[in-house]
């Protein structure tokens, strides 16, 4: 198979969902079954193709980068400038293939949980309409090859976010959610537009490729370090906006009030990765202070998660903010330099949060049937002090669930541990370079407290009673087709499909095929350089391996005495931790913080320029009127007598004219062409040359 | 060489003949049909000028539309089904002087200048070089004219429908 | 294939660019007078057409006789695409004034006048 | 052809104008013999005989005797009709038809004009039927006929659009306008054809073949001339053999649909079979079979579909044939951008 035919499957897998997306939008409803098994069937197709892709790039050309591309718009060589085209195209490296199979597979088996999830829903076809141009779209950033086309399909993923999680406008919730993701993610945007025209100013092209190549050999924008960081640090606003990063994380939590399947493909696996894609993608011109930047960004990203999580109690937000805290967990990574651990934390966490969403979604639509049968509409369905003891009732998601659980708490054999481990090494490593200990001492806090909430959230769920017996034996467990995503995504969390040593990804294929990308920044601003820092990764690695199991087991144990056992007893619990207790629960008053600052800012600056305008600009105004009024009785005077004669003179001069002129002003259209072209047949004497 | 003198004589003539007749006939259809011939003496003139790309859309867009139109216009604003479709005129008289002096000096202009002809611009075939420059160099213009025809279809159809909801609600 | 052109003068014998141009004066003319002259607006948008015709003309004239490449007939075409434009959006204009004053002559359309 | 021609005659118009004239070699007996086939069609399938006397074998002559009778027939023009107009509409409409058939390339070795935008030639000067008809109608002075006539072109105003870019998709996928290089495409084989060249192109014809339909106005989109409805259409007052001309319009418009629908789609002049049977005077007969198995399709259609009601004829038209035609064009540019 050559690069050819490689990168034409690249291009159905981009367009097949774009077909299948007007296909339903225009005809869904009139399809059979709503054209479910079209976006499933078309997903199905590319998760194949992607396959194809990644087997054939890994095997036989795995250290090559394919890019096909076009020049769409050529603008020639342009004044003060210099020669501008920009070319469109896509190119297929390693990192863009395992995307482009986690992406799909993920995107394949929520299409086909979302065939039982959102059975007989109103805007059924529109649903996988939408999420047939979420996956154009994620497939576009993944092979895209410019920044340019990044952007748009950027925009394009929150777009179809903004569509998804808006799917159930009719409540209120649900559309302020979607706004709500909408307008901060814009907030990031906008930081990367910024960021991406920086760099096209610089080097008139939006290829990355170049870019690296230019910056390689020296160029940087308007010849500052400093610029280069801002760039850096500006797209990485993007990043912040899509991955929830601190201080734009608030919008993902919201982001639940859409369907659980999206929440699972858009708010866990995929787009929210996008930003983690990126700096990955970008991770070539990121300086030392940008990439501390992120760090920092990515460590209090990680912690607040994590301490959210701990407190809550709708599942779904238990989640999401699980989903901020190992997101958050990823760009630290990236940011110290462990590229590959971050990376492979992206692939490894995208399957079991995915398959975590899936889960708590086959245990919500159980619950909403069995309060639906009881008519009752009051009691919460995501609420899990309303769960418990499902255990015995959802057997096959309670083994999935435990699965996704160990995994994302780090026990070993799962492939969590796997990619967690290499994180927690990564930041020992960095520490053992930089000094900056405080970065592994959070992460490995993060990983402790991760494994507790992850374990409170499944005991409450599943084990001891359930909290009202008398719908227990309404709750059955979900059709086949929700539970065989669940059981596919459980077995992807095993170790062994990612490295057959279940204590060291290093000797996996993962490894040998993701390369940290060599910096192209200039020498005085490189990030710790890559074979130093794998130095001081390999010397910390079994030290982090033996703490990671140790505070994983630590936080595991605590769960359990705490929420199993009892031996300890939560409400006491949170009364003793008190004031932290609250912050916690109350999402750290982020939400309020952002109410009384950014919003009330706004509407404060607002208030203060009526003030200013009412009382000083209008105040000059009246002032000089007052003066005006002075200054104008006077001159009234003078008017009336001389000026006045004055006037009626010309006036009577100008009616006079005017009585003449008004011959002209016929009214008619044609009478004014005539005078055109009479002034037409003047200007031609006066001008003419011969 | 002479067929081609004949054949420019032929369609100018025809041109400039049914031009005429389209503004000096009383009888507004006739004008309207008058106007075909002019246009396709004129796209026979871009043929002889080698423009055969142009001279076919001039047939087509002219001939196949705008004159459509234009009848179509005609026959529903004016009273239908009598012959008699006399249409008035405006100071005839000293506009048709005006327009001969125009049309003297725009003559006399035009023959008095150097243009500077290169007599050898004979092209083959248009096609490919337009449509060549049609998606390179004048791509801009291309994409703004799709959406000034879109802006015109949009803005035809509304009024249209505004006539009609109005003479419904009549 | 030999006529007896000889006593035909050099000038009518080849037509030139110059002929094209006259051509299109004669054609521009006769629009504007139509334009100026007509009270009925149909009739005004056909003298349009006429002098857009005349300018079209001037293009691939000056195409075919300079240097000018294709410029010429490209800029041909947007004029006729305009036309087709404007056509449409003045006749429906036209029918729009019909309905409300029962009339197309331009002159009696004088509602905005005083 | 034309500088063959030259050769024997002793000026060069006149060999022009024999050139230009060949078509009609072509165009009147077969009119002659496409009316008498209708009619035969139309009673078999109706199970009747249809003409039989006049001649011998099949009543073969009927249609001659008919012109004969129609030349001899009194050339009425109504009283208070525009006479001028009258009078030239139907040489007029006959004209924009047979100019048309100066870029069909009949056989490898004849085709009236080399024009390089032959199919975009066509569709431009069929345009000036649809002025004639308006003029025809507009001079009767007669409300049936300006109904007619004013139907009739909308009708065909309409359906250019489709057929317009379905012809586009055939030029899409040849890159060329010329109808002699599309022909030499298609040599070889049947499976050389274009119809065969992509699934699209196939829905290109299909698209094609019902948009012609209702610019040449056969059943079911024949409401123009629907009698029951508007007596004769356009052509109510004509008589005699300004009447024939028009019907000589239209079946010769029938033709040219079928002749450039065989060009754009079945390979013009090409043998099915290859090498076999092919020629530059077996062109010529396969490009006439072509063009008659069309026609005998339209007349099968118009003893089997009833006819439509005007807004459906539009709904037709505008809501579906467009929008499918537009869609089309683009499969059928992807389809040649990747393979």
């Amino acid at each position: 198979m050559t690069s050819d035919t490689l990168i034409q499957l690249a291009l159905y897998i981009l367009f097949l969902p774009l077909l299948g997306f007007l296909v339903l939008i225009f005809f869904g409803k009139r399809l059979p079954r709503h054209g479910d098994w079209l976006g499933t069937g078309i997903l199905g197709v590319t998760l194949i193709f992607s396959l194809i892709i990644l087997f054939v790039k890994l095997f036989s050309y795995p250290a090559e980068t394919f890019i096909s591309q076009f020049t769409w718009i050529d603008l020639g060589n342009v004044p003060f400038i210099g020669p501008i085209s920009i070319e469109l195209g896509i190119m297929l490296d390693n990192l863009s293939v395992i995307m482009l199979v986690v992406v799909a597979l993920v995107s394949f088996l929520v299409h086909l949980f979302s065939i039982g999830y959102m059975q007989g829903d109103v805007r059924y076809s529109r649903y996988f309409a939408y999420l047939g141009i979420f996956s154009f779209s994620m497939y576009g950033i993944v092979v895209t090859h410019n920044f340019l086309m990044m952007y748009i399909f950027w925009e394009l993923v929150g777009l179809s976010s903004y569509l998804l999680i808006g799917h159930w406008y009719e409540k209120k919730s649900a559309s302020n959610a979607a706004m709500k993701a909408f307008i901060v993610n814009r907030i990031g945007d906008a930081g990367m537009f910024i960021g991406i025209m920086i760099l096209f100013v610089t080097f008139s092209t939006f290829t990355f490729e170049k870019i690296f190549d230019s910056l390689a050999i020296g160029m940087i924008p308007f010849g500052s370090e400093a610029w280069l960081t801002a760039a850096g640090i500006l797209i990485f606003c993007g990043a912040i906006g899509k991955s929830a990063q601190f201080p734009l994380h608030v919008w993902l939590p919201d982001a639940m009030e859409g369907p659980t399947p999206v929440s699972a493909l858009i708010h866990a696996a995929t787009m929210v990765a996008a930003g983690v894609f990126l700096i990955a993608r970008t991770f070539a011109i990121m300086t030392g202070d940008a990439l501390m930047v992120i760090t920092y960004i990515g460590v209090i990203t990680a912690v607040i998660g994590a301490i959210i999580a701990i407190t809550q109690y709708d599942i779904k937000k238990v989640l999401a903010y699980s989903t901020i805290s190992q997101l958050g967990y990823m760009v630290m990574a990236l940011g110290t330099g462990a590229f590959t651990a971050g990376f492979f934390h992206l692939v490894t966490h995208a399957s079991f949060k995915a398959g975590l969403f899936l889960g708590s979604g086959s245990v919500i639509h159980a619950m909403h049937h069995a309060l639906h049968k009881k008519n009752d509409h009051h009691t919460d369905p995501q609420d899990i002090r309303n769960m418990g003891g499902l255990k015995k009732k959802m057997p096959i998601t309670y083994l999935t669930f435990l699965i996704f659980t160990l995994a994302i708490s780090g026990v070993p054999f799962t492939s969590g541990f796997l990619s967690k481990d290499e994180i927690l090494a990564g930041t020992l490593g960095f520490a053992g370079v930089t000094g900056h200990y405080l970065v592994p001492l959070l992460a490995f806090l993060v990983a402790g407290m991760t494994a507790f909430y992850m374990f409170r959230l499944l005991i409450l769920t599943f084990h001891g009673e359930h909290a009202d017996k008398s719908r227990e034996s309404d709750i059955h467990e979900s059709p086949a087709v929700m539970t065989i995503p669940l059981i596919v995504f459980a077995s992807l969390s095993i170790w062994i499909f990612y490295s057959f040593n279940p204590f060291g990804a290093a000797s996996g294929w993962f490894y040998s095929v993701m390369e940290r990308p060599l910096s192209v920044v200039p020498a005085a601003v490189q990030p710790v350089a890559a074979d130093v820092f794998k130095e001081a990764v390999h010397d910390a690695h079994t030290f982090a391996m033996i703490l990671s199991i140790l505070i994983a087991g630590l936080g595991i144990l605590f769960a359990f005495a705490v929420y199993h056992y009892r031996k300890i007893d939560a409400d006491n619990l949170s009364k003793a931790t008190g004031p932290l207790y609250s912050l916690s629960y109350n999402k750290l008053y982020f939400d309020e913080m952002y109410d009384k600052s950014a919003i009330r800012g706004t509407l404060g600056l607002a208030k203060i320029s009526a003030w200013f305008d009412n009382t000083i600009i209008d105040g000059i105004v009246n002032g000089s009127a007052t003066l005006t009024r002075l200054w104008s009785n006077f001159s009234g005077r003078f008017d009336n007598v001389v000026i006045d004669g004055f006037v009626n003179l010309s006036a009577y001069f100008t009616g006079f004219i005017g009585l003449l002129l008004r011959k002209f002003q016929t009214g008619k259209v044609q009478t004014y062409i005539v005078f055109v072209i009479f002034s037409i047949i003047i200007f031609f004497f006066i001008f003419r040359s011969w | 060489m002479d067929l081609y003198v004949l054949f420019f004589y032929f369609f100018a003539l025809l041109t400039v003949i049914s031009a005429f007749v389209v503004v000096f006939a009383r009888n507004i259809v006739h004008a309207a049909f008058a106007l075909m011939f002019t246009f396709f003496g004129v796209a026979a003139l871009y043929v002889l000028l080698y423009a055969d790309f142009v001279a076919v859309t001039q047939l087509l867009v002219y001939v196949g539309g705008i004159l459509v139109l234009i009848i179509f216009g005609v026959m529903l604003t004016t009273r239908m089904f009598s012959v008699e479709m006399k249409t008035g005129t405006l100071n005839i008289l000293p506009a048709t002087i005006f327009t001969a002096i125009l049309a003297g000096i725009l003559i006399f202009v035009f023959s008095v200048t150097d243009w500077g002809v290169v007599p050898d611009q004979e092209f083959d075939t248009t096609v490919y070089g337009i449509g060549t420059l049609l998606v390179n160099e004048f791509i801009l213009p291309m994409q703004v004219a799709g959406v000034l025809l879109l802006v015109a279809m949009i803005g035809a159809v509304m009024m249209a429908a505004r006539e009609r909801s109005k003479s419904q609600s009549k | 294939m030999t006529y007896s052109l000889a006593q035909i003068p050099q000038w009518l014998a080849e037509p030139g660019l110059e002929h094209f141009l006259v051509i299109s004066a004669i054609l521009f003319s006769l629009g504007l007078l139509a334009v100026i002259t007509r009270r009925n607006v149909i009739m005004v948008l056909m003298g349009i057409e006429l002098i857009l015709n005349a300018a079209n003309v001037n293009f691939i004239a000056f195409t075919r006789f300079s240097t000018l490449s294709l410029d010429g007939h490209l800029i041909a075409l947007f004029v006729i695409i305009l036309a087709a434009a404007e056509a449409a959006i003045a006749l429906a204009i036209v029918l729009n004034i019909y309905q409300q004053f029962h009339t197309v002559n331009v002159d009696e359309v004088s509602t905005l006048r005083e | 052809m034309v500088e063959t021609l030259e050769q024997f005659l002793p000026h060069p118009l006149l060999a022009l104008f024999i050139h230009a004239a060949l078509p009609m070699v072509i165009v009147f007996p077969y009119v002659l013999f496409a009316v008498w086939l209708e009619r035969k069609v139309s009673a078999h399938m109706q199970d009747r005989l249809g003409p039989m006397r006049t001649g011998g074998w099949h009543g073969w002559s009927q249609t001659i005797a008919d012109m004969i009778k129609m030349i001899q027939k009194e050339d009425i023009v109504p009283s208070r009709s525009d006479k001028f107009l009258f009078k030239f509409a139907p040489f007029l409409a006959f004209m924009g038809s047979y100019a048309a058939f100066a870029v069909i390339p009949f056989s490898s070795e004849y085709i009236g004009a080399h024009l390089d935008v032959g199919a975009f030639y066509i569709l431009a000067v069929t345009s000036i039927v649809t002025l004639s008809i308006l003029m025809a109608g507009w001079a009767s002075n007669n409300k049936w006929s300006l109904l007619g006539a004013m139907r009739t072109s909308a009708q065909i105003v309409s359906y250019e659009i489709p057929t317009v870019v379905a012809v586009l998709s055939v030029i899409v996928a040849t890159g060329t306008l010329n109808l002699m290089t599309i022909s030499e495409m298609q040599s070889g084989t049947i499976f050389n054809w274009l119809i065969f060249h992509s699934p699209f192109l196939f829905i290109a014809f299909v698209l094609y073949f019902i948009s012609s339909l209702a610019e040449v106005n056969r059943t079911p989109f024949d409401l123009p001339e629907s009698e029951s409805e508007l007596v004769g259409g356009f052509h109510t007052e004509y008589s005699g053999m300004r009447w024939g001309m028009f019907m000589l319009t239209e079946y010769a418009d029938m033709f040219l649909v079928s002749l450039l629908g065989s060009v754009l789609f079945f390979g013009g002049w090409n043998s099915p079979f290859g090498d076999f049977m092919s020629g530059p005077i077996w062109g010529v007969f396969w490009m006439i079979s072509k063009g008659m198995f069309f026609i005998f399709v339209m007349m099968w259609l118009r003893w089997t579909l009833p006819r439509l009601r005007v807004d459906q004829l539009m709904d037709v038209c505008w809501k579906y044939l467009i929008p499918f035609a537009f869609v089309n064009l683009v499969l059928v540019a992807l389809w040649e951008m990747i393979f």
